[in-house]
């Protein structure tokens, strides 16, 4: 019968299987990229108004709470009616193209639709008031928004993310009256967390509790 | 003849016995790189080829010992370490049933390692391979006893003689 | 017994290496395609298509399909997985176990045992996937670094089960095509044609049955049985945990894992004997599967009926013994409750049917061998279906208690399954050697060497 | 709340002409269709402005929720979330909080019973109802119906355009052709109405009749008060309305009086009652009745009799102890004689009370027994009725005048009378002989069917009025949200026509706090107008004798009809939660069945499902049977409000239309009944299927006498936990656990479907009910003790018992059910894969699992309904209590920001918040203080199936029975 094959066929069996092998990663990145959040992490994202966080917070200085009015009580930390925009912009730059959506807006009395950033799933219960009130900064989940002229996700918003300071506030936690503020590093982070941990009785044994954040 | 685009020297036998009789006379006649072809194994032929030690036994022990360790750490890490959850008042360290998950891994990396090692051992896959050239060898797979003298030993010169010697079925030089 | 058959030949005289390579190779590369293949073939089909339409409904519409409900929330599903992958255990058991303890009868079964393995244990892999609430999110199962850096809970035993399936399913494939590669060199070396040489070229590897592969093969070989049957054993014993583990009167039994090993290996030689009769008529294998070789099979599969009837009383002996109110209550149910037509089945089949196996001449009778392996199949299945649904439908809150009512999915389902199987099984045995040559050529061999 | 501009009515038009004949899902459709469309937007807003500020914020919810159901629909697998939009306030109104639930006061009337309830409501979305507890007929508890009306409000079904014969109109149209009707003195003007029981409307209708003084008012009720006044009227000459305070009443008798189950103030009534059973205390109940009710449910003693039978023993009872000179002194039997003894031993302490399906004879004896006993004024009062409608304004009347031609126009406002008149009045065939038919209701159900206007009303929910509840209490109802459809209230109706302002709300505040603002907020907030309930005026009785009444002889078979214990007359049909909520004691979900006593089924060997044919004279209709125990032997009850032939998707065609065999003279029962099997059988969708207890005791119960002998007796010898290999757990701050006093168990659902309600359980239909796949989060189990004759009955209401050896949480192989460290059994349903193993090992089956996809995540209306706050739970998730985690998180996180300790009591679960008797107590047993610790300290305290060491937080306090010691033998 003499040979089935050619001496240099086993290469192309090699290349076929190393092809196989290609694709599959291929794919698994594809699927790995359609299932992935609308906007990336540190991808700005386009809005109906060219808002800059940097403009309103890093330069002007206004304080978070004064738009994100409910921050301090309830889950939502609440987006601001376009009456909170109107008490300076009924004067100031009314007439610019950037603001003329919400010139038009408040005019016809049709509300903005503004891109949601930070989108966790729903069967996720989020609550603002309660971070807050245990010392976690705006900075450690939102990143440096006062040096954002227009706004993106700065971290995941993973579950082993949020998982990272469930397990390990005193990593993370800063003294209430430092919360709001952007710039504010700790000296001794791991002594200062201890304390605050045992100051704001942050029940470190039920923090990773599924129910803490799924029901 | 020089072993230039020449593989060796193949001969044909009527059975296991004679296969292996040849064989190990060849052997004691100073040749050292033979081989044999059988179509079932033949008991002691490998032997008698020349001295065989097998690794695989010990492969499959690490193999074994590699997936049930694993997995007892992994579990370990997993239900104590990374993330222990309080489950029906059971305690986070559960060995005993840790135990069975880590008894079908340890099996199942033995018998991988055993399998890889078989083929890396013996070379396979090996799809084209010089005595296939002979069309008689057909038969290996069938009824058919081979020994082949390889080109590169050093008393190949008088190997075909050696071959004819030991009255075989039929002779053939096996090109490269 | 019959010391004659003891004394029978395993192998029809006057055969030679080339005779077995030449009858076992024709069946693949020379004979042609029967019409009787072909039917079989497209009942086969058209089963399989059922059970495909059955899991495309499944994935739109849910579980609800079929009869599940409260409280019987595992029904068809779960008995048809444990009677496919108990009937793979025979396989393994003829070509490992009697592997082991040196049994040259072994030989000509061990190809299609194995076969029958793999693709039972195939079969019976798609029916936990399939019973999920949510089919596409199985690999949650499997412990792989993710996002959510959850993990998976290992004290469960359909975790257990998992593992066993995964680790089952893979070895059983490997030793299958391993024994099979010096197989395919023999087809390779005896194709006509080109594809098939190709074909069989690239399945084979390359083999040319060197001395020093045949000795690491044979080594393999032996490791390999040596692993295939703790495992084998193991995995049947999981099996049986998904049950005992649980605390439902009739499930949380430690009775289980051996009950559960000899019920497999009962169905399992019930299988190979409804699959290796036709075999032997269609093929004119009777010179290799002599009249021994299907005697010592019913001979097995009267030891195994035996230990699971004996099973049987245990279990009932120790509800009254341990006078557990539950578990009284539930074997009472068995008796004479609402699902007691399915008891008394299973113990025809599986105790009533087999004793006939006592006589040396129901043993020659291939028809009532083939008649009674039958009976136990579906015997088998009647018993796994008992075992779940009449301890779910009456536990332990009178208020609770409810029937299960199968639907036309939940037949389908079974009886896809089956087509499948066969569709499998026929395909194999038009495109791979159904009797294992090297090992009949070395029968052969042993068998005409000079007996010290 | 409403923007009542000019600007908005006109905008309104125009919106409505271009929603015309917009229905269900194509109404949300077209809405969204103009809120993107520029020029439609103006008009919208100025029309709707909650609608433009909510739709946008609820679009947002209900993308959540769609993207939720993708990405467990498995497809979903492989597509990334949708990217959500917000939409800020253009101004934010007062105190409206981002997401916080807030809750309003207002009032529900359900055929003249009315109940004060808190409505919550997410972003302005009336989510919720509660029982208000400052209202005196509520107390905090709440019925089924009452929980329900927020899925009516959000009822696709509902109508949402007026229809001219059957074509989309305007009010406008209608009122121009009224307009027309108020030159003359109204003549041949009639208008139909349930039972009045809102001060106003009876105002409005005293000025209608005012101003067309030929016109005519009439009142139907087809299950109303119409005997109980009746009776009164015999025994004291007036109709009074009968008030009983059963915190006083030691002894009571009930002559099928249904006083826990159906009667006005019920949830009042169940709270005081199941007050005086706390041992060692406890009152003696003691009933007869021809048909298991509650009331006989939980009696120490129920004799099942014939209708007739209860009147005959009433009789014979005012012989014993001389009253009303009926019956002779000298009764001999035993039982008789001994509940005499025993009321004339607490005179003053005792009641007899008669229930509305008795004739008033029965009635006027219950009074002069009452009287008799000296009860009055301790036991029972009686105060002037809220409304009393004259007999020649009945239903009857109307119909003869219809049929004779002399009504011109008919106006219904929210009655039914084309389903549910009784067979012998024609009024479904005299309506075409009226020329101008005009009807206001929700639906467009039989009778709108008939009329040539159909008008949609106001809900409840969106609408102004007020209601007097039966003890006289008057409450203020407000809208918690603008109508979403083109809806009106009758009251806005009845203004138009006598030239009112379509103001309501002034008219409401003009009415109670004319120029008190403040007082009219206190009202608003409080749900109750202070002190205004009606004073009583004890009487004293008239009636020496009483009208002899018939008794039928022995051995024929009797047919009675009851309202349906959930759907009532069938006006809440279309309701799925009420049609799925298995009715109390027959366990049986949509629709009804002719209920009739083991013996007769024996005797005509029937079983449960058997369709027989029912005849009575010339009427007849085809039931399917179920077999009742406690049923009197020869009598066959029937419920009303089944059968609806255009209820809606949910309640077309549920059941049989009881009514066929109904007539106006004797609306409860009817003598003369011919039964007989047809050969057929229907399998009815019942959620319990074996109602003995097999020995198993899951309720445990006894005596007062055991109790008062040795507390402990039902106690096991052995300790209650068996030992455990496991290590203890570290005590944690809190332990959540929960007691249910079997005690206070009245068994009427109203935990079930209130979890219902605050958990987004969906409904699964009629197939899947039967199929065994109901989803109630909370069971509430029954089960017979006894004779089938007159069994003792239990109920047990069975939620998740969070145990801490959880069965479940082992066999899951993906930790999708797992613990946390307050002992909450939790289910992870974005974690679970749906192998229901858990379910399998739960011994309590509790687990519920969406075999297919239950949850509706198209109907748009259905979706504003659910609670944000809970996971809506898709196909191939198991799911079970928990507690209601939403509430125990909120509270956790409020107490935490605050960093103070949760309050006992400060977490009140669904269940627990609807139950009338307070038989739930959920709170932290960590604290040894709290009200669950003590509940579970009682010597009655025991755990379900203890002996698997499954340690439930969730205990039950036993049964006990205070049965009469010299009727022991027979009890």
């Amino acid at each position: 019968m003499g040979q089935v094959f050619h001496p240099r066929f086993g290469l192309y069996v090699q290349l076929v299987l190393l092809a196989v092998l290609v694709s599959l990663v291929c794919g698994a990145l594809v699927w790995r990229a359609s299932t992935a959040e609308p906007h990336g992490v540190d991808e700005p994202v386009e809005q109906p108004v060219p808002f800059s966080h940097k403009h309103h917070v890093g330069d002007d200085g206004i304080d978070c709470r004064y738009c994100h009015s409910s921050v301090e009580t309830s889950a939502f930390a609440g987006i601001p009616p376009l009456s909170t925009c109107m008490t300076c912009h009924s004067q100031l730059y009314t007439d610019t193209a950037a603001l003329k959506p919400v010139v038009d807006s408040w005019r016809h009395g049709v509300a903005l639709h503004w891109q949601r950033v930070h989108q966790l799933p729903d069967f996720v219960y989020f609550n603002h008031s309660i971070h807050v009130a245990k010392g976690v900064g705006c900075v450690t989940c939102h990143g440096r928004v006062d040096r954002m002229p227009l706004t993106w996700r700065a971290r995941p918003l993973s579950m082993q993310w949020c998982l990272d300071c469930h397990r390990a506030p005193q990593q993370y936690l800063r003294p209430r009256n430092k919360v709001f503020d952007m710039a504010w590093q700790a000296k001794d982070q791991a002594a200062l967390g201890m304390a605050l941990v045992k100051r704001y009785h942050v029940d470190t044994r039920r923090l990773s509790d599924c129910s803490v954040c799924h029901r | 003849m020089n072993g230039v685009n020449v593989y060796g020297c193949m001969a044909r036998f009527d059975s296991a016995e004679s296969l292996r009789g040849a064989a190990l006379q060849l052997r004691h006649a100073g040749y050292v790189r033979l081989e044999a072809y059988s179509p079932f194994a033949v008991e002691g032929l490998a032997e008698a080829l020349g001295p065989t030690r097998s690794r695989l036994p010990l492969l499959v022990l690490l193999g074994g010992l590699f997936g049930g360790i694993g997995t007892l750490a992994l579990q370990y890490y997993s239900a104590v370490i990374d993330y222990p959850i309080d489950v029906g008042g059971r305690p986070a360290a559960s060995w005993p049933a840790f135990i069975p998950a880590a008894l079908e891994m340890t099996i199942l990396c033995a018998v991988l390692a055993g399998v890889v090692g078989m083929l890396l051992g013996n070379g396979l896959p090996q799809l084209y391979h010089p005595v296939f050239n002979v069309a008689r060898f057909a038969q290996a797979s069938r009824d058919g006893f081979f020994l082949v003298i390889r080109a590169d030993d050093p008393h190949y010169n008088d190997a075909r003689q050696a071959l004819l010697d030991l009255a075989p079925l039929s002779v053939d030089e096996v090109p490269a | 017994m019959s010391d004659a058959l003891d004394r029978a030949p395993l192998l029809a005289p006057g055969q030679s290496l080339a005779g077995v390579t030449d009858h076992v190779s024709d069946i693949v590369l020379k004979r042609p395609t029967g019409r009787l293949w072909l039917a079989a073939f497209a009942l086969s089909l058209a089963l399989t298509g059922l059970l495909a339409t059955g899991i495309v409904w499944l994935l739109m519409r849910g579980v609800g399909i079929w009869g599940l409900d409260m409280p019987v929330a595992w029904a068809f599903a779960i008995a048809n997985y444990v009677w496919w992958i108990a009937i793979g255990m025979a396989g393994t058991f003829i070509s490992a176990a009697l592997y082991l303890t040196r049994q040259d009868w072994r030989s000509p079964l061990t190809r299609y045992a194995e076969t029958m393995t793999v693709f039972a244990v195939s079969v019976s892999g798609l029916f936990p996937i399939l019973h999920l609430g949510r089919p596409w999110f199985f690999y949650w199962l499997a412990p792989y670094p993710d996002r959510m850096n959850v993990w998976p809970q290992w004290r469960s035993s359909l975790l257990w089960d998992f593992f066993a399936i995964v680790a089952y399913l893979i070895v059983s494939l490997l030793y299958w095509y391993v024994s099979m590669i010096p197989d395919l060199a023999t087809l390779r070396d005896r194709a006509a044609t080109r594809g098939r040489q190709v074909f069989y070229g690239l399945l084979a590897l390359g083999w040319r049955g060197e001395a020093r592969h045949w000795k690491r093969f044979e080594t393999l070989s032996l490791l390999l049985a040596a692993l295939a049957v703790p495992l084998v054993f193991s995995v049947h014993s999981m099996v049986a945990l998904d049950f005992s583990e649980g605390l439902l009167p009739g499930w949380h039994s430690s009775i289980f894992p051996p009950f559960f090993v000899a019920g497999a290996l009962f169905s399992g030689f019930a299988m190979a004997m409804v699959l290796g009769l036709p075999l032997r008529h269609w093929f004119q294998l009777g010179d290799f599967i002599t009249p021994r070789h299907i005697d010592n099979l019913a001979k097995m599969m009267l030891a195994a009926g035996l230990f699971v009837d004996y099973s049987y009383l245990m279990e009932t002996f120790t509800a009254f013994y341990g006078m557990d109110r539950y578990d009284v209550a539930m074997t009472m149910q068995r008796f004479s409750g609402a699902y007691a037509w399915v008891f008394w089945t299973t113990i025809g089949c599986n105790v009533v049917a087999i004793q006939a196996l006592w006589w040396q001449r129901v043993r020659a009778n291939r028809a009532a061998l083939f008649g009674i392996s039958v009976l136990v199949l579906i015997g088998m299945w009647f018993e796994r279906f008992m075992l779940i649904v009449s301890s779910l439908y009456h536990d332990f809150l009178p208020s609770s208690w409810g029937m299960f009512y199968p639907t036309f999915w939940d037949i389908a389902f079974l009886a896809g399954s089956i087509g499948l199987f066969f569709l499998l099984f026929l395909l194999f045995v038009r495109v791979l050697p159904i009797v294992s040559m090297s090992d009949m050529r070395k029968l052969v061999h042993r068998l005409q060497e000079p007996r010290p | 709340m409403s923007a009542n501009t000019p600007e908005a009515n006109i905008a309104m038009q125009a919106l409505r002409q271009r929603m015309a004949g917009a229905q269900g899902p194509r109404f949300w459709r077209a809405l969204e269709e103009l809120a993107d469309d520029a020029h439609w937007r103006e008009t919208l807003h100025v029309a709707l402005p909650q609608l433009v500020a909510l739709a946008p914020m609820d679009r947002r919810r209900f993308l959540k929720l769609l993207g939720a159901s993708l990405a467990l629909a498995g497809l979903a697998a492989c597509s990334s979330p949708p990217q959500e939009q917000m939409v800020p306030w253009l101004r934010q109104p007062e105190g409206m909080a981002a997401d916080s639930a807030r809750f309003y006061a207002s009032a529900l009337a359900c055929a003249g019973d009315v109940c004060g309830v808190l409505v919550e409501t997410h972003m302005g979305r009336p989510t919720k109802i509660e029982g208000n507890p400052a209202h005196p007929a509520s107390l905090g508890g709440s019925a089924p119906a009452l929980q329900a009306a927020v899925l009516e409000l959000w009822d696709p079904d509902r109508s949402q355009t007026p229809l001219h014969h059957g074509m989309p109109a305007t009010w406008d149209d209608l009122f121009a052709e009224l307009a027309r009707l108020s030159r003359g003195d109204g003549r041949g003007l009639r208008v139909l109405s349930g039972a009045i029981v809102s001060p106003t409307l009876a105002a409005q209708r005293d000025a209608l009749l005012q101003k067309f003084p030929a016109a005519r008012w009439h009142q139907y009720e087809a299950a109303g008060q119409g005997q109980t006044l009746a009776g009164t009227a015999s025994a004291f000459g007036t109709p009074l309305q009968p008030i009983y305070h059963f915190d006083q009443a030691q002894r009571i008798l009930a002559l099928d009086a249904d006083f826990l189950g159906s009667m006005p103030g019920r949830l009042a009534y169940a709270r005081a009652f199941a007050r005086q059973r706390k041992p060692p205390q406890m009152n003696r109940l003691y009933a007869v009745e021809p048909t298991p009710s509650l009331t006989g449910a939980m009696a120490d003693h129920c004799w099942p009799m014939s209708h007739d039978g209860v009147g005959a023993y009433a009789r014979q009872l005012a012989g014993v102890l001389g009253v009303g000179g009926v019956g002779d002194a000298n009764v001999d039997d035993p039982s008789l004689r001994a509940v005499a003894d025993d009321l004339r031993a607490h005179k003053g302490r005792s009641l007899v009370l008669a229930g509305e399906t008795q004739p008033r004879p029965v009635h006027a004896l219950a009074h002069l027994l009452n009287q008799a006993l000296g009860n009055i004024g301790h036991t029972v009062d009686y105060i002037a009725p809220m409304q009393a409608a004259a007999p020649d304004d009945s239903l009857a009347s109307l119909c003869k005048a219809m049929d004779a031609g002399d009504v011109q126009t008919l106006l219904v406002l929210d009655a039914n009378p084309a389903y549910d008149a009784p067979a012998d009045l024609p009024f479904a065939r005299a309506l075409p002989k009226v020329p101008q038919r005009i009807h206001l209701g929700l639906y467009r159900d039989e009778t709108a069917r008939l009329c040539d206007w159909h008008l949609p009303m106001a809900h409840a929910l969106e609408s102004w009025s007020d209601l007097r509840a039966w003890d006289g209490t008057a409450s203020i109802v407000q809208p918690l949200i603008e109508p979403l459809y083109a809806g009106r209230s009758a009251h806005q109706l009845l203004a138009a026509m006598l030239g009112q302002p379509m103001d309501i709300r002034a008219l409401l505040q003009s009415r109670w706090h004319a120029g008190d603002d403040e007082g009219w907020s206190r009202s608003l907030r409080e749900g109750v107008i202070a002190d205004s309930a009606t004073a009583p005026t004890n009487p004293s009785a008239v009636a020496a004798s009483v009208p002899a009444s018939t008794t039928s002889p022995s051995g024929e078979l009797e047919l009675l009809f009851r309202p349906d214990p959930t759907l009532w007359d069938g006006r809440y049909a279309n309701n799925g939660w009420l049609q799925e909520l298995p009715k109390p004691l027959s366990q049986l979900t949509w629709g009804n069945a002719a209920l009739i006593s083991p013996a007769l089924a024996a005797e005509r060997k029937l079983v449960n499902g058997d369709v027989v044919e029912l005849r009575v004279g010339e009427r007849h209709l085809r039931a399917p049977v179920w077999i009742m125990p406690g049923q009197a032997a020869r009598s066959i009850t029937v419920h009303l409000g089944h059968g609806r032939r255009h209820a809606g998707h949910v309640g077309d065609g549920v059941g049989f239309d009881a009514n066929a065999l109904r007539s106006h003279r004797a609306p409860w029962r009817e003598g003369d009944l011919q039964l007989h099997a047809t050969g057929e059988r229907i399998e009815l969708a019942a959620t319990q299927h074996h109602h003995a207890m097999e020995g198993r005791a899951p309720v445990r119960a006894g005596t007062l006498a055991e109790y008062l002998h040795n507390a402990r007796f039902l106690q096991p010898d052995e300790p209650a936990t068996p030992p455990s290999l496991y290590p203890p757990k570290p005590p944690g701050e809190y332990a959540w656990g929960m007691a249910i006093d079997l005690n206070a168990c009245i068994g009427c659902k109203g935990c079930t479907i209130a979890c219902q309600a605050e958990n987004n359980i969906p409904v699964v239909g009629e197939d899947q009910v039967r199929r065994g796949r109901e989803m109630h989060w909370i069971r509430v189990d029954r089960y017979y003790e006894g004779s089938a004759q007159a069994p003792h009955t239990h109920h047990q209401p069975v939620p998740c018992m969070h145990c801490e050896h959880a069965p479940c949480e082992v066999v899951c192989p993906v930790g999708a059910t797992v613990h946390d460290a307050e002992g909450l059994n939790l289910q992870v349903y974005n974690r679970c894969v749906g192998t229901r193993f858990c379910s399998n090992n739960c011994p309590y089956k509790v687990r519920r699992f969406n075999f297919l996809q239950y949850a509706d995540v198209k109907t748009e209306s259905l979706k504003a309904q659910r609670n944000p706050d809970v996971s809506v739970r898709n196909r191939g998730v198991m799911e079970k209590c928990t507690y209601c985690i939403q509430r125990i998180q909120t509270a956790h996180i409020a107490a935490d920001r605050d960093g103070r300790a949760i309050a006992d009591g400060e977490i009140v679960t669904a269940c627990q918040a609807a139950c009338p008797t307070q038989a739930i107590t959920f709170g932290n047993i960590a604290d040894p203080h709290s009200a669950v610790s003590k509940a579970k300290a009682s010597p009655l305290d025991y755990t379900l199936l203890a002996e698997l060491n499954t340690r439930p937080r969730t205990s039950y306090g036993a049964h006990l029975r205070n049965p009469n010691p010299a009727l022991e033998d027979d009890a």
